[in-house]
């Protein structure tokens, strides 16, 4: 086997690992503050990717400004959707939420379906990244070395975020007891929507980067919401971090895994998440309770 | 009453991420006995239930129940020894009736439980005694309820009988008068008093004048560890317990 | 923790007189069924029924919630139409089979996801099934998107001409009564009776000396059992089995066909399964996009009407019984 | 600053609070006393918001407060020191104490902050998860002495705490009275309580049966331990 389609490989099993990073983030998010599997996360990278892609078709809207406005009408969206469809379920065990973002999901990807058909729709490359850099043992596109320095910007800033701004102390404090953080006078409930709002907006800016890689398809999101689930599975819901690493190790292992066995590519993290409830049951990075 | 241990615990820990909440607890239950755990909040005395009842592991220690060991047991082997615990809160199924709910406990006995075959008339076998033990409490009038229909006071009643249907050797009871008031606590007392007559009883209860009337021996935990252990005579002056319950002043 | 979804109990204590009664209309409207409809449709909704009946077994007894039942369908269908049609295996051994496999598989998840609750479970089970998607994309025997066609029906006991539609169908509603049945039996057993106690309150099930990893997983089990019989006679009554059966849409329409007719009521599934895929082909026809019917659907149940159509009408029924009584 | 007036509230499904009247002026400091299971903690979480099945009144400066959600009850100036003290495990010191945001003028600075408590500054990175209990309990008085609090509840400052640091306490207290703040208190150390309150309630079974002024201390001092002592 070539180097060079190994390194391809590992390339593009960063880029999906980021991509999975970016959704489990955004899960992970929103389950600290609303207690929510948001099963909806895949319509939203798909809904960041098809905005983006209108953008284009319909307005003559450029990448760079998809780019900002697509996870934005992404966050808008979900932000609505929260306040008016999640808020009614709070108070209800809490697969009530999941069931209604299962709901969320298939309109979400049934309106697409019917309107734009199964088939990709293809979108490219933003001028300035169409070419690419010759490493000697790899060739590098442009657009993708982008995605991978987008994204991984996009994880740990928000990691930084999370974990060292005042923003971030309510968040973690209202994750921890938010009755207590109401009682110093902060509004949780707005909280958890603008939460909401973020959570989705990182799935919503996944799919702004994937559209160029992997066209725009009604149904990318529901194929990728299975690898991430099983990713957060196998790292549990304790640690933003561990999201991160998780989503990333998880993805490169797939990529590697195209090179030594393509057959078993699809299975490979099924497979690990099937050892790691085995050996613990709580994930990589969850706490047992 | 022969003096035999049917409880004994040794230097047991419990500690959470750097908190230690039970700090080297060794202590030992008579058989027969009704012996109450006092204490001020936080103490960790619910705490120490939950490392006997196996639903919290020991940091470190030992706990021996007739002599052997339990410390690594499964909760529901532990159970099946004998030791069964009540809860703080209501731990009645509310959606059963209340015959069903004790016959929950009657019905574990039966090795066909697995059967999903068989119907469930099979378990009215149990109804004689579940009516028994429902007269026992003063519910017998009530076995066709759906639990969780009762009053406060009823339900921890009815959790009374089914904890009784296991025929424990060795009785917890977490709080058995929390949210109780008047005669709802005069009708539990009598009740524990009752069905103590020929178990052990092992308590955690707040009330002092149900510990007064009820037990035999005290035992008092303070920050996670034991202060003072006799008869209520003798720890109600003992001043360490006085201080532990009218507090320190400052100046 | 336990999660309470759905309430057994409505029908699980219901009056055995009128259920009788229920029973024999039923039975007839079994018998009357395929000189209504197309028989091959009245068989669809059948096995969907008794899909539906073995996803119930599971929520309504367990309050489990599994997000990868069509992986038990699927594996039912899949095992059975292969042995049906590469083995030449008779319809009767076909069946056990495609059971057999579906059994296997349950006990596989089960032992995988029934340390973790709720949630996590809902998660883990949508991903071991997608894991079992994959493999029925690519494993050999299954031909990828095509799947298995022209599935054999065969004779039953080497007696009865199945591929005639009438016989076909009659077997089909013979096997979906008994399944139908068993899920009422099994919630009046001794280990119904142990199920909904630990759904009520699973720490005073431990304490009380019940190891409930086992009963969790035994139901599991049969509800994965059940799930196979479902998908291995509708591989063999339709002479398909494909890749939707597997899929993430059935998982998802098994559980709105359960919440739609109510959760943990015997008759709801049914119901439910009725509605949906007599709804399917309706709107398949018009050119409206099922997938958005069913979310909309999912989202007005789960918001306003929680108990699904059955659930309702028993619920409605007491109120109205015990007003009437008062 | 406080008066409550026929107030009912459940706890879970037992109903714990039954009609209970109180009063609390601007300045004074008020303990509750009682014995454990008394309501005392509930009638703290009711005038805060938290709990959630409430009725009858609450007024908080003259505002009604029955149907305010908790961040409501906070801007009108109360600080809430919960029992167990409320510190967030995955913040560190400094953002524990600066998590609350100010809610008027007049509270103290950083500085006066951490001369009060000096552990605090030099702790400053730490995780919440941790300190000491006695740490803990500074921390989180130190965090409501921040955002500008005229009214102050605190649920048992003193639990669990070696004698030293339930002189520190005291010291905190004393300068919180000295400041002009409302303190209304939740005490099961009594003599603690004794030093520094103006007013007792005695509280048993859901309700306020005596209150005792801080002149008529030592008079009924046998009634109290009837009340409290074992």
């Amino acid at each position: 086997m070539s180097a060079t389609a190994l390194f391809g490989q590992l390339l593009l099993g960063l880029i999906n690992g980021s991509f999975y990073a970016m959704l489990s983030l955004g899960l992970a998010i929103i389950f600290g503050l609303l207690a929510i599997v948001n099963a909806a996360q895949g319509a939203f990278y798909m809904l960041g990717a098809f905005i983006a892609w209108m953008l284009l078709h319909y307005l003559g809207i450029g990448y760079w400004w998809a780019f900002v406005l697509a996870p934005l009408a992404v966050a808008i969206v979900g932000m609505i959707i929260e306040r008016t469809l999640i808020a009614r379920v709070y108070n209800l065990p809490h697969l009530y939420g999941l069931l209604l973002t299962l709901g969320l999901l298939q309109i979400i990807q049934g309106m697409f379906v019917h309107w734009y058909g199964t088939s990709g729709q293809p979108y490219n490359y933003p001028a300035g990244l169409t070419g690419g850099y010759n490493l000697g043992f790899m060739f590098m596109p442009a657009y993708r070395a982008w995605v991978v320095g987008a994204s991984l910007t996009c994880c740990f800033g928000t990691w930084y975020a999370i974990e060292k701004t005042r923003l971030g102390s309510y968040l973690r404090a209202a994750t921890e007891n938010p009755m207590l953080v109401r009682a110093f006078g902060i509004n949780v409930p707005r909280m958890v929507t603008l939460a909401f709002g973020t959570g989705v907006a990182l799935a919503g800016l996944a799919g702004v980067l994937a559209a160029p890689i992997y066209q725009v398809n009604p149904l990318m999101g529901a194929n990728i919401l299975t690898t991430v689930f099983a990713v957060v599975v196998i790292g549990g819901f304790g640690s933003i971090l561990g999201a991160i690493v998780t989503g990333l190790s998880l993805g490169v292992l797939e990529g590697l895994s195209k090179v030594f066995y393509p057959e078993a590519s699809n299975l490979v993290i099924f497979l690990i998440m099937i050892v790691v409830l085995m050996v613990k049951p709580a994930g990589l990075f969850g706490q047992t309770r | 009453m022969p003096d035999e241990v049917l409880l004994r615990t040794e230097a047991v820990t419990k500690s959470f991420a750097g908190f230690v909440a039970v700090r080297e607890v060794s202590l030992e239950v008579q058989r027969g006995s009704i012996h109450a755990l006092i204490g001020p909040n936080g103490a960790g005395k619910t705490t120490y239930f939950n490392l006997l009842t196996r639903f919290l592991p020991v940091t470190s220690g030992h706990i021996f129940f007739k002599g052997r060991d339990i410390t690594g047991m499964t909760p529901h082997d532990v159970s099946r020894l004998g030791i069964v615990r009540s809860f703080q809160i209501s731990a009645v199924f509310p959606h059963l009736t209340v015959l069903e709910n004790v016959r929950m406990a009657l019905q574990r006995f039966r090795a066909d439980n697995y059967f999903f075959w068989r119907s469930d008339a099979v378990l009215r076998a149990f109804d004689g005694r579940a009516r028994a033990l429902l007269a026992d409490v003063g519910l017998e009038d009530h076995a066709g309820l759906v639990a969780g229909e009762l009053p406060y006071g009823r339900k921890r009643a009815l959790e009374l009988a089914t904890t009784l249907a296991l025929e424990p050797e060795l009785l917890l009871l977490d709080e058995p008068t929390s949210g109780m008031a008047g005669e709802d606590i005069g009708r539990i007392v009598a009740l524990i008093r009752r069905v103590a007559a020929n178990r052990t009883v092992l308590m955690v209860e707040h009330n002092l004048s149900v510990v007064a009337d009820l037990s035999h021996r005290i035992t008092v935990m303070q920050h996670g560890a034991i202060l003072a252990d006799g008869s209520y005579d003798e720890v109600a002056k003992d001043p360490a317990v006085i201080e532990a319950y009218m507090g320190t002043g400052f100046d | 923790m336990s999660l309470e979804l759905g309430d057994v109990s409505a029908s699980a204590t219901g009056a055995r007189g009128s259920g009788l009664i229920g029973l024999a209309v039923g039975v007839v409207l079994l018998i009357a069924a395929p000189f209504l409809f197309y028989p091959v449709f009245a068989m669809e909704v059948l096995c969907m029924a008794l899909f539906a009946c073995a996803f119930n077994l599971l929520i309504g007894g367990g309050g489990l919630l599994s997000f990868g039942h069509a992986a038990f369908f699927g594996a039912g269908a899949y095992i059975a139409a292969e042995t049906a049609k590469s083995f030449g295996f008779p319809f009767e051994l076909a069946l056990l089979c495609g059971i057999a496999s579906a059994t296997a598989l349950g006990l596989l998840f089960g032992l995988t996801a029934i340390r973790r609750q709720g949630l996590y479970f809902a998660m883990i089970t949508l991903a071991l099934a997608q894991a079992i998607y994959f493999l029925a994309l690519r494993l050999p025997f299954t031909n990828s998107e095509d799947g298995i066609q022209a599935v054999p029906r065969g004779k039953l006991l080497g007696l009865v001409d199945l591929t005639n539609n009438f016989a076909m169908y009659y077997v089909t509603a013979a096997i979906f009564l008994a399944g139908y049945l068993l899920v009422a039996r099994v919630w009046r057993s001794p280990f119904g009776q142990v199920l909904r106690a630990i759904k009520d309150n699973e720490p005073r099930m431990i304490s009380l000396g019940y190891p409930v990893d086992r009963y969790k997983l035994m139901n599991f089990v049969l509800s994965a059992a059940l799930a196979g019989v479902a998908g291995a006679v509708k591989a063999i009554a339709i002479g398909l089995a494909t890749l939707s059966d597997v899929d993430f849409t059935t998982s998802a329409a098994v559980v709105l066909m359960v919440l739609l007719g109510g959760m943990g009521t015997l008759l709801g599934p049914v119901v439910g399964a009725v509605l949906i895929v007599a709804m399917d082909e309706y709107l398949a026809g018009i050119g409206i996009p099922v997938p958005v019917v069913i979310g909309v659907i999912f989202i007005v149940i789960i918001l306003v009407f929680r108990r699904g159509i059955v659930g309702e009408a028993v619920y409605l029924w007491n109120r109205w019984r015990a007003g009437a009584r008062a | 600053m406080l008066e409550i007036a026929g107030l009912n509230g459940h706890y879970g499904e037992s109903h714990v609070l039954h009609g209970l009247d109180l009063a609390v002026g601007a300045g004074e400091v008020a303990t509750i006393v009682g014995r454990n299971g008394a309501g005392k903690t509930t009638t703290l979480r009711a005038v805060m918001g938290i709990l959630g099945k409430r009725a009858g009144s609450i007024r908080v400066m003259g505002v009604e407060t029955i149907a305010f959600p908790p961040e409501r009850v906070a801007r009108l100036g109360v600080g809430y020191v919960p029992e167990e003290r409320g510190i967030f495990a995955s913040l560190n010191v400094t953002e524990n104490l600066f998590l609350p945001p100010t809610l008027a003028e007049g509270g103290m600075s950083a500085d006066e902050i951490y001369q009060l408590f000096p552990n605090l500054k030099e702790r400053g990175r730490s995780q919440g998860s941790k300190l000491s209990g006695g740490e803990q309990q500074m921390l989180a008085i130190a965090r409501v002495l921040r955002t500008g609090a005229r009214f102050l509840i605190l649920d048992e400052p003193t639990e669990g705490l070696a004698p030293v640091l339930v002189q520190q306490v005291g010291r905190v207290l004393e300068a919180i009275r000295a400041r002009g703040l409302t303190v209304l208190l939740v005490e099961q150390n009594f003599r603690f309580a004794a030093r520094i309150s103006d007013h007792h309630y005695v509280m048993e079974s859901g309700k306020i049966i005596d209150r005792i002024a801080r002149a008529e201390v030592a008079a009924k001092m046998g009634r109290l331990e009837a009340y409290l002592g074992l």
